[in-house]
Protein backbone atom coordinates (compact mmCIF):
# COMPACT_ATOMS: atom_id res chain seq x y z
CA UNK A 1 0.00 0.00 0.00
CA UNK A 2 1.18 3.32 -0.68
CA UNK A 3 0.37 6.02 1.54
CA UNK A 4 -1.06 9.35 -0.58
CA UNK A 5 -0.94 12.59 0.98
CA UNK A 6 -2.60 16.01 -0.16
CA UNK A 7 -2.14 19.33 0.50
CA UNK A 8 -3.53 22.88 0.50
CA UNK A 9 -6.08 23.17 -2.64
CA UNK A 10 -5.52 19.27 -3.29
CA UNK A 11 -6.52 18.57 -0.07
CA UNK A 12 -9.79 20.29 -0.09
CA UNK A 13 -10.45 19.51 -3.31
CA UNK A 14 -9.69 15.75 -2.54
CA UNK A 15 -11.67 16.20 0.76
CA UNK A 16 -8.94 14.48 2.56
CA UNK A 17 -5.44 14.66 4.06
CA UNK A 18 -4.72 11.35 3.10
CA UNK A 19 -5.50 7.78 2.01
CA UNK A 20 -3.96 4.38 1.59
CA UNK A 21 -3.94 3.16 -1.88
CA UNK A 22 -2.85 0.15 -3.59
CA UNK A 23 -1.50 1.25 -6.95
CA UNK A 24 -3.00 -0.80 -9.59
CA UNK A 25 -0.30 -2.88 -12.07
CA UNK A 26 -0.90 -0.04 -14.73
CA UNK A 27 0.43 2.70 -12.33
CA UNK A 28 4.45 2.78 -12.01
CA UNK A 29 5.24 6.17 -12.33
CA UNK A 30 3.93 9.86 -10.62
CA UNK A 31 2.25 10.82 -14.13
CA UNK A 32 0.42 7.56 -14.08
CA UNK A 33 -1.23 7.54 -10.80
CA UNK A 34 -2.39 11.13 -11.49
CA UNK A 35 -3.92 9.84 -14.46
CA UNK A 36 -5.14 7.02 -12.48
CA UNK A 37 -6.44 9.77 -9.88
CA UNK A 38 -8.14 11.74 -12.33
CA UNK A 39 -9.96 8.61 -13.40
CA UNK A 40 -11.23 7.33 -10.22
CA UNK A 41 -13.52 10.13 -9.31
CA UNK A 42 -15.48 13.62 -9.86
CA UNK A 43 -12.86 14.92 -6.82
CA UNK A 44 -9.99 14.01 -8.55
CA UNK A 45 -11.26 14.83 -12.11
CA UNK A 46 -11.22 18.73 -10.48
CA UNK A 47 -8.16 18.17 -8.09
CA UNK A 48 -5.80 17.11 -10.83
CA UNK A 49 -7.66 18.99 -13.81
CA UNK A 50 -4.52 21.28 -14.65
CA UNK A 51 -1.38 19.32 -15.16
CA UNK A 52 0.47 22.38 -14.98
CA UNK A 53 -0.23 22.94 -11.66
CA UNK A 54 0.43 19.88 -10.27
CA UNK A 55 3.44 18.83 -7.58
CA UNK A 56 4.54 15.87 -6.11
CA UNK A 57 7.10 14.35 -3.78
CA UNK A 58 8.24 10.67 -3.22
CA UNK A 59 9.38 9.75 -0.25
CA UNK A 60 9.18 13.68 0.60
CA UNK A 61 12.10 14.56 -2.41
CA UNK A 62 9.81 16.56 -4.92
CA UNK A 63 9.50 13.67 -7.97
CA UNK A 64 9.02 14.62 -11.97
CA UNK A 65 5.67 13.04 -13.96
CA UNK A 66 8.55 10.22 -14.69
CA UNK A 67 9.65 9.55 -11.62
CA UNK A 68 8.41 6.01 -10.14
CA UNK A 69 6.34 4.88 -7.30
CA UNK A 70 5.50 2.02 -6.16
CA UNK A 71 3.54 0.36 -3.01
CA UNK A 72 4.97 1.26 0.05
CA UNK A 73 6.02 5.06 -0.79
CA UNK A 74 4.68 8.17 0.69
CA UNK A 75 3.81 10.33 -1.92
CA UNK A 76 2.51 13.61 -2.11
CA UNK A 77 0.47 16.23 -4.43
CA UNK A 78 0.19 19.79 -3.70
CA UNK A 79 0.41 23.04 -6.54
CA UNK A 80 3.42 25.28 -6.66
CA UNK A 81 4.97 26.34 -3.67
CA UNK A 82 3.86 29.87 -2.22
CA UNK A 83 6.26 29.80 1.25
CA UNK A 84 9.36 32.58 2.13
CA UNK B 1 25.90 22.96 10.87
CA UNK B 2 23.03 25.20 9.79
CA UNK B 3 19.88 25.91 12.12
CA UNK B 4 17.31 25.36 10.48
CA UNK B 5 13.52 25.12 12.31
CA UNK B 6 9.50 25.03 11.45
CA UNK B 7 7.48 26.10 14.35
CA UNK B 8 3.96 27.75 15.10
CA UNK B 9 5.83 30.43 17.52
CA UNK B 10 6.96 33.86 16.92
CA UNK B 11 10.52 34.08 16.55
CA UNK B 12 13.21 37.12 17.86
CA UNK B 13 15.36 37.81 15.00
CA UNK B 14 17.95 40.03 17.72
CA UNK B 15 17.67 36.92 19.87
CA UNK B 16 18.46 34.37 17.04
CA UNK B 17 20.86 36.87 15.46
CA UNK B 18 22.92 37.01 19.10
CA UNK B 19 22.97 32.72 19.23
CA UNK B 20 24.41 32.79 15.87
CA UNK B 21 27.23 35.30 17.16
CA UNK B 22 27.19 34.14 20.57
CA UNK B 23 31.21 32.85 21.80
CA UNK B 24 32.61 34.02 18.86
CA UNK B 25 34.93 36.24 17.37
CA UNK B 26 35.99 35.36 13.57
CA UNK B 27 32.28 36.76 11.95
CA UNK B 28 32.30 39.60 9.82
CA UNK B 29 29.03 40.41 8.73
CA UNK B 30 25.62 39.03 9.29
CA UNK B 31 23.18 39.22 6.81
CA UNK B 32 19.45 39.17 7.45
CA UNK B 33 16.31 39.05 5.95
CA UNK B 34 12.25 38.73 7.46
CA UNK B 35 9.15 38.52 5.73
CA UNK B 36 6.19 40.18 6.94
CA UNK B 37 3.04 39.40 6.45
CA UNK B 38 1.74 42.28 4.73
CA UNK B 39 -2.36 43.98 5.93
CA UNK B 40 -2.93 43.80 1.70
CA UNK B 41 -2.68 41.95 -1.49
CA UNK B 42 -3.24 42.97 -4.95
CA UNK B 43 -4.57 46.08 -3.46
CA UNK B 44 -7.05 44.01 -1.46
CA UNK B 45 -7.16 44.34 2.39
CA UNK B 46 -6.18 40.90 4.48
CA UNK B 47 -6.96 39.55 7.37
CA UNK B 48 -4.79 36.73 8.36
CA UNK B 49 -2.44 34.46 5.79
CA UNK B 50 -2.52 31.24 6.78
CA UNK B 51 0.41 28.47 6.03
CA UNK B 52 -0.07 24.84 5.35
CA UNK B 53 3.51 22.98 4.96
CA UNK B 54 4.46 19.11 4.91
CA UNK B 55 5.48 18.06 8.02
CA UNK B 56 8.83 16.02 7.99
CA UNK B 57 9.35 17.25 4.39
CA UNK B 58 9.63 20.84 4.80
CA UNK B 59 12.10 20.80 7.74
CA UNK B 60 14.02 18.01 4.79
CA UNK B 61 13.74 21.03 2.56
CA UNK B 62 15.14 23.38 4.36
CA UNK B 63 17.84 21.60 5.51
CA UNK B 64 19.11 20.81 1.93
CA UNK B 65 18.46 24.43 1.00
CA UNK B 66 20.85 26.01 3.91
CA UNK B 67 23.25 22.97 3.11
CA UNK B 68 23.52 24.01 -0.26
CA UNK B 69 23.99 27.76 0.93
CA UNK B 70 26.85 26.50 2.86
CA UNK B 71 28.46 24.67 0.08
CA UNK B 72 28.26 27.90 -2.04
CA UNK B 73 29.87 30.43 0.28
CA UNK B 74 32.00 30.36 3.04
CA UNK B 75 29.42 30.74 5.79
CA UNK B 76 30.28 30.34 9.38
CA UNK B 77 26.57 29.26 10.13
CA UNK B 78 22.96 29.92 9.29
CA UNK B 79 19.54 30.10 10.43
CA UNK B 80 16.45 29.27 8.90
CA UNK B 81 13.10 29.72 10.70
CA UNK B 82 9.72 29.61 9.34
CA UNK B 83 6.47 29.69 10.98
CA UNK B 84 3.38 27.77 9.74
CA UNK B 85 -0.59 27.95 11.18
CA UNK B 86 -2.84 31.63 11.37
CA UNK B 87 -0.49 34.68 11.18
CA UNK B 88 -1.85 38.50 11.24
CA UNK B 89 -0.87 41.31 9.24
CA UNK B 90 2.58 42.90 11.08
CA UNK B 91 3.55 39.29 12.42
CA UNK B 92 6.97 37.38 11.14
CA UNK B 93 6.76 34.25 8.78
CA UNK B 94 10.12 33.61 8.11
CA UNK B 95 13.84 34.34 8.86
CA UNK B 96 16.86 34.56 7.39
CA UNK B 97 20.40 34.71 9.41
CA UNK B 98 24.01 33.98 7.08
CA UNK B 99 27.09 35.09 9.25
CA UNK B 100 30.89 34.74 7.21
CA UNK B 101 34.36 36.45 7.49
CA UNK B 102 33.11 39.05 3.98
CA UNK B 103 30.11 40.77 4.13
CA UNK B 104 29.44 39.82 0.47
CA UNK B 105 28.97 36.14 1.05
CA UNK B 106 26.56 37.04 4.01
CA UNK B 107 24.69 39.16 1.78
CA UNK B 108 24.44 36.84 -1.82
CA UNK B 109 23.55 33.81 0.94
CA UNK B 110 21.13 35.68 2.72
CA UNK B 111 18.96 36.50 -0.92
CA UNK B 112 20.04 32.93 -2.00
CA UNK B 113 18.61 31.37 0.73
CA UNK B 114 15.09 33.28 0.71
CA UNK B 115 14.72 33.34 -3.70
CA UNK B 116 15.24 29.35 -2.81
CA UNK B 117 12.92 28.96 -0.12
CA UNK B 118 10.33 30.26 -2.19
CA UNK B 119 10.65 27.60 -4.94
CA UNK B 120 12.17 24.87 -3.07
CA UNK B 121 10.27 24.78 0.42
CA UNK B 122 6.89 22.75 0.51
CA UNK B 123 4.56 25.71 2.17
CA UNK B 124 1.23 27.43 0.50
CA UNK B 125 0.07 30.79 1.92
CA UNK B 126 -3.96 30.73 1.98
CA UNK B 127 -4.90 34.48 2.34
CA UNK B 128 -7.78 35.69 4.35
CA UNK B 129 -9.94 38.78 3.29
CA UNK B 130 -11.64 41.31 4.64
CA UNK B 131 -15.12 39.84 4.04
CA UNK B 132 -13.93 36.53 5.65
CA UNK B 133 -13.20 34.66 2.06
CA UNK B 134 -10.18 32.32 1.71
CA UNK B 135 -8.48 31.79 -1.18
CA UNK B 136 -4.88 30.02 -2.23
CA UNK B 137 -1.94 32.54 -3.03
CA UNK B 138 -0.61 31.62 -6.73
CA UNK B 139 3.43 31.01 -7.31
CA UNK B 140 4.60 33.87 -9.31
CA UNK B 141 6.95 33.96 -11.93
CA UNK B 142 8.98 36.21 -10.49
CA UNK B 143 9.90 34.07 -7.72
CA UNK B 144 10.96 31.26 -10.21
CA UNK B 145 13.08 33.71 -12.25
CA UNK B 146 14.36 34.89 -8.87
CA UNK B 147 15.53 31.41 -8.14
CA UNK B 148 16.54 30.29 -11.36
CA UNK B 149 19.17 33.52 -11.41
CA UNK B 150 21.68 31.20 -8.79
CA UNK B 151 21.37 28.09 -11.18
CA UNK B 152 22.20 29.86 -14.08
CA UNK B 153 24.98 31.09 -12.16
CA UNK B 154 24.48 34.79 -13.44
CA UNK B 155 24.03 35.96 -9.91
CA UNK C 1 12.39 59.79 6.56
CA UNK C 2 15.60 57.52 6.86
CA UNK C 3 17.25 56.90 10.77
CA UNK C 4 20.64 57.45 11.01
CA UNK C 5 23.09 57.68 13.59
CA UNK C 6 26.92 57.56 14.62
CA UNK C 7 27.06 56.40 18.68
CA UNK C 8 30.16 55.54 20.85
CA UNK C 9 27.39 52.90 22.14
CA UNK C 10 26.24 48.99 21.07
CA UNK C 11 22.94 48.73 19.20
CA UNK C 12 20.80 46.07 19.57
CA UNK C 13 19.58 45.14 15.62
CA UNK C 14 15.97 43.11 17.38
CA UNK C 15 15.31 46.22 18.95
CA UNK C 16 15.49 48.61 15.71
CA UNK C 17 14.06 46.19 13.76
CA UNK C 18 11.39 46.63 15.94
CA UNK C 19 11.37 50.29 15.88
CA UNK C 20 11.45 50.22 12.06
CA UNK C 21 8.45 47.60 12.39
CA UNK C 22 6.53 49.19 15.01
CA UNK C 23 2.71 50.16 14.09
CA UNK C 24 2.30 49.43 10.65
CA UNK C 25 1.43 46.06 9.14
CA UNK C 26 2.05 47.11 5.22
CA UNK C 27 5.96 45.58 5.12
CA UNK C 28 6.38 42.31 3.25
CA UNK C 29 10.24 41.96 4.04
CA UNK C 30 13.09 43.67 6.23
CA UNK C 31 16.43 43.43 4.92
CA UNK C 32 19.70 43.93 7.31
CA UNK C 33 23.17 43.86 7.78
CA UNK C 34 25.48 43.82 10.91
CA UNK C 35 29.24 44.55 10.27
CA UNK C 36 31.33 42.94 13.29
CA UNK C 37 35.02 43.29 14.55
CA UNK C 38 37.02 40.22 13.26
CA UNK C 39 39.59 39.07 15.86
CA UNK C 40 41.97 38.67 12.71
CA UNK C 41 43.27 40.63 9.91
CA UNK C 42 45.32 39.52 7.08
CA UNK C 43 46.26 35.88 9.09
CA UNK C 44 47.27 38.19 11.72
CA UNK C 45 45.28 38.64 15.35
CA UNK C 46 43.48 42.12 16.41
CA UNK C 47 43.24 42.83 19.47
CA UNK C 48 41.03 45.99 19.09
CA UNK C 49 39.59 47.94 16.17
CA UNK C 50 39.14 51.92 16.59
CA UNK C 51 37.03 54.02 14.27
CA UNK C 52 38.02 57.60 13.72
CA UNK C 53 35.09 59.76 11.85
CA UNK C 54 34.27 63.35 11.00
CA UNK C 55 31.73 64.49 12.87
CA UNK C 56 28.99 66.63 11.50
CA UNK C 57 29.93 65.24 7.87
CA UNK C 58 29.58 61.99 9.08
CA UNK C 59 25.94 62.53 10.03
CA UNK C 60 25.71 64.37 6.57
CA UNK C 61 27.08 61.53 4.41
CA UNK C 62 24.84 58.53 6.21
CA UNK C 63 21.70 61.05 5.68
CA UNK C 64 23.00 61.34 1.73
CA UNK C 65 23.21 57.68 1.33
CA UNK C 66 20.09 56.56 2.78
CA UNK C 67 18.21 59.46 0.96
CA UNK C 68 19.51 57.68 -1.95
CA UNK C 69 18.61 54.35 -1.21
CA UNK C 70 14.97 55.46 -0.37
CA UNK C 71 15.19 57.42 -4.00
CA UNK C 72 16.33 54.28 -6.01
CA UNK C 73 13.97 51.48 -4.24
CA UNK C 74 10.17 51.73 -2.92
CA UNK C 75 11.61 52.27 0.94
CA UNK C 76 8.87 51.64 3.75
CA UNK C 77 12.04 53.05 6.29
CA UNK C 78 15.61 52.73 6.35
CA UNK C 79 18.16 52.46 9.54
CA UNK C 80 21.65 53.18 9.88
CA UNK C 81 23.44 52.95 12.85
CA UNK C 82 27.52 53.04 12.73
CA UNK C 83 29.64 53.42 15.53
CA UNK C 84 33.01 54.92 16.28
CA UNK C 85 35.72 54.63 19.13
CA UNK C 86 37.15 51.48 20.55
CA UNK C 87 35.93 48.30 19.54
CA UNK C 88 36.41 44.59 20.39
CA UNK C 89 36.24 41.44 18.35
CA UNK C 90 33.02 40.17 18.35
CA UNK C 91 31.34 43.94 18.58
CA UNK C 92 28.99 45.37 16.28
CA UNK C 93 29.94 48.17 13.80
CA UNK C 94 27.81 48.91 11.60
CA UNK C 95 23.66 48.00 10.95
CA UNK C 96 21.99 48.60 7.82
CA UNK C 97 18.09 48.23 8.08
CA UNK C 98 15.46 48.27 5.57
CA UNK C 99 11.68 47.79 4.79
CA UNK C 100 9.50 47.43 1.99
CA UNK C 101 6.55 45.81 0.68
CA UNK C 102 8.85 43.23 -1.70
CA UNK C 103 11.94 41.09 -0.50
CA UNK C 104 14.17 42.31 -3.84
CA UNK C 105 14.38 45.88 -2.95
CA UNK C 106 14.97 45.76 0.61
CA UNK C 107 18.04 42.81 -0.17
CA UNK C 108 18.80 45.37 -2.73
CA UNK C 109 18.72 48.52 -0.95
CA UNK C 110 20.48 46.27 2.24
CA UNK C 111 23.45 45.78 -0.19
CA UNK C 112 23.67 49.09 -2.01
CA UNK C 113 23.45 50.90 1.56
CA UNK C 114 26.50 48.69 3.03
CA UNK C 115 28.39 48.99 -0.27
CA UNK C 116 28.02 52.93 -0.38
CA UNK C 117 28.86 53.48 3.24
CA UNK C 118 32.08 51.56 3.26
CA UNK C 119 33.60 54.30 0.42
CA UNK C 120 31.41 56.96 1.32
CA UNK C 121 31.01 57.39 4.90
CA UNK C 122 33.87 59.20 6.31
CA UNK C 123 35.01 56.50 9.06
CA UNK C 124 38.56 55.72 9.29
CA UNK C 125 39.61 51.90 11.09
CA UNK C 126 42.52 51.81 12.71
CA UNK C 127 43.42 48.22 14.01
CA UNK C 128 45.25 47.12 17.01
CA UNK C 129 47.74 44.17 17.02
CA UNK C 130 48.54 41.50 19.54
CA UNK C 131 51.99 43.51 20.27
CA UNK C 132 50.19 46.86 21.01
CA UNK C 133 51.07 48.05 17.75
CA UNK C 134 48.34 50.11 15.95
CA UNK C 135 48.07 50.97 12.37
CA UNK C 136 45.13 51.95 9.68
CA UNK C 137 43.27 49.95 7.59
CA UNK C 138 43.95 50.47 4.27
CA UNK C 139 40.82 51.03 1.54
CA UNK C 140 40.48 48.17 -1.04
CA UNK C 141 39.86 47.64 -4.18
CA UNK C 142 37.09 45.58 -4.00
CA UNK C 143 35.00 48.26 -1.86
CA UNK C 144 35.67 50.56 -4.69
CA UNK C 145 34.41 48.11 -7.18
CA UNK C 146 31.41 46.72 -4.80
CA UNK C 147 30.17 50.84 -4.66
CA UNK C 148 30.91 51.04 -8.45
CA UNK C 149 28.48 48.58 -9.30
CA UNK C 150 25.35 50.48 -8.24
CA UNK C 151 26.99 53.44 -10.52
CA UNK C 152 26.84 51.40 -13.24
CA UNK C 153 23.63 49.94 -13.00
CA UNK C 154 24.95 46.36 -13.63
CA UNK C 155 23.47 45.46 -10.23
CA UNK D 1 40.46 82.39 8.07
CA UNK D 2 40.11 78.92 6.51
CA UNK D 3 39.59 75.59 9.33
CA UNK D 4 42.14 72.75 8.38
CA UNK D 5 41.01 69.47 9.71
CA UNK D 6 42.98 66.21 9.73
CA UNK D 7 42.15 62.63 10.33
CA UNK D 8 43.38 59.36 10.65
CA UNK D 9 46.89 59.10 9.32
CA UNK D 10 46.66 63.02 8.65
CA UNK D 11 45.72 63.50 12.11
CA UNK D 12 49.11 61.89 12.92
CA UNK D 13 51.65 63.07 10.40
CA UNK D 14 50.54 67.05 10.67
CA UNK D 15 50.67 66.91 14.61
CA UNK D 16 47.42 68.34 15.05
CA UNK D 17 43.52 67.43 14.54
CA UNK D 18 42.86 70.88 12.98
CA UNK D 19 44.00 74.62 12.56
CA UNK D 20 43.82 77.99 11.68
CA UNK D 21 44.77 79.31 8.21
CA UNK D 22 44.69 82.58 5.83
CA UNK D 23 44.70 80.89 2.56
CA UNK D 24 47.32 82.47 0.30
CA UNK D 25 46.93 84.17 -2.26
CA UNK D 26 47.87 81.85 -4.68
CA UNK D 27 45.60 79.16 -3.67
CA UNK D 28 42.13 79.22 -4.90
CA UNK D 29 41.23 75.41 -4.86
CA UNK D 30 42.10 72.30 -2.67
CA UNK D 31 44.96 70.95 -5.27
CA UNK D 32 46.56 74.03 -5.00
CA UNK D 33 46.40 73.89 -0.63
CA UNK D 34 47.52 70.89 -1.04
CA UNK D 35 50.85 72.19 -2.65
CA UNK D 36 51.09 74.57 0.01
CA UNK D 37 50.85 72.50 2.66
CA UNK D 38 53.38 70.11 1.26
CA UNK D 39 55.82 72.54 0.79
CA UNK D 40 55.24 74.53 4.26
CA UNK D 41 57.19 72.01 6.63
CA UNK D 42 58.01 68.70 6.87
CA UNK D 43 55.27 67.27 8.17
CA UNK D 44 53.12 68.47 5.63
CA UNK D 45 55.89 67.63 3.03
CA UNK D 46 55.13 63.52 5.03
CA UNK D 47 51.59 64.07 5.06
CA UNK D 48 51.07 65.20 1.67
CA UNK D 49 53.61 62.98 -0.05
CA UNK D 50 51.27 60.57 -2.01
CA UNK D 51 48.44 62.26 -4.11
CA UNK D 52 46.80 59.68 -4.85
CA UNK D 53 46.01 58.61 -0.95
CA UNK D 54 44.81 62.28 -0.50
CA UNK D 55 40.64 62.77 0.47
CA UNK D 56 39.29 66.15 1.11
CA UNK D 57 36.39 67.43 1.92
CA UNK D 58 35.06 71.00 1.86
CA UNK D 59 32.31 72.28 3.90
CA UNK D 60 31.93 68.66 4.28
CA UNK D 61 31.06 67.52 1.31
CA UNK D 62 34.06 65.58 -0.86
CA UNK D 63 35.70 67.56 -3.07
CA UNK D 64 37.81 66.95 -5.77
CA UNK D 65 41.44 69.10 -6.72
CA UNK D 66 39.91 71.44 -8.70
CA UNK D 67 37.56 72.63 -5.98
CA UNK D 68 37.72 76.07 -5.11
CA UNK D 69 38.68 76.94 -1.21
CA UNK D 70 38.30 80.25 0.13
CA UNK D 71 38.27 82.01 3.56
CA UNK D 72 35.87 81.12 5.70
CA UNK D 73 35.72 77.30 4.23
CA UNK D 74 35.94 74.08 6.63
CA UNK D 75 38.52 72.28 4.67
CA UNK D 76 39.45 68.32 5.77
CA UNK D 77 42.00 66.00 4.66
CA UNK D 78 42.08 62.24 5.05
CA UNK D 79 42.98 58.80 3.52
CA UNK D 80 40.44 57.21 1.35
CA UNK D 81 37.82 55.97 4.11
CA UNK D 82 37.67 52.72 5.58
CA UNK D 83 34.49 52.58 7.44
CA UNK D 84 31.46 49.76 7.15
Amino acid sequence: MARILYFASFRERMGRTEEALTLPPDVATVGELVAFLRERDGAGAQAFAHPATVRAAVNQEFAAPGSPVQDADEIAFFPPVTGG
Amino acid sequence: MPSVRVQAESFDPGAEMAALLAGRTDVGGVGCFVGVVRDSAGGQPIRSMTLEHYPGMTERALAAIAAEAEARWALQGCTVVHRYGRLLPGEPIVLVLTASPHRQAALDATAFLIDWLKTRAPFWKQEESADGGAHWVEARDSDDAAAARWEAGTA
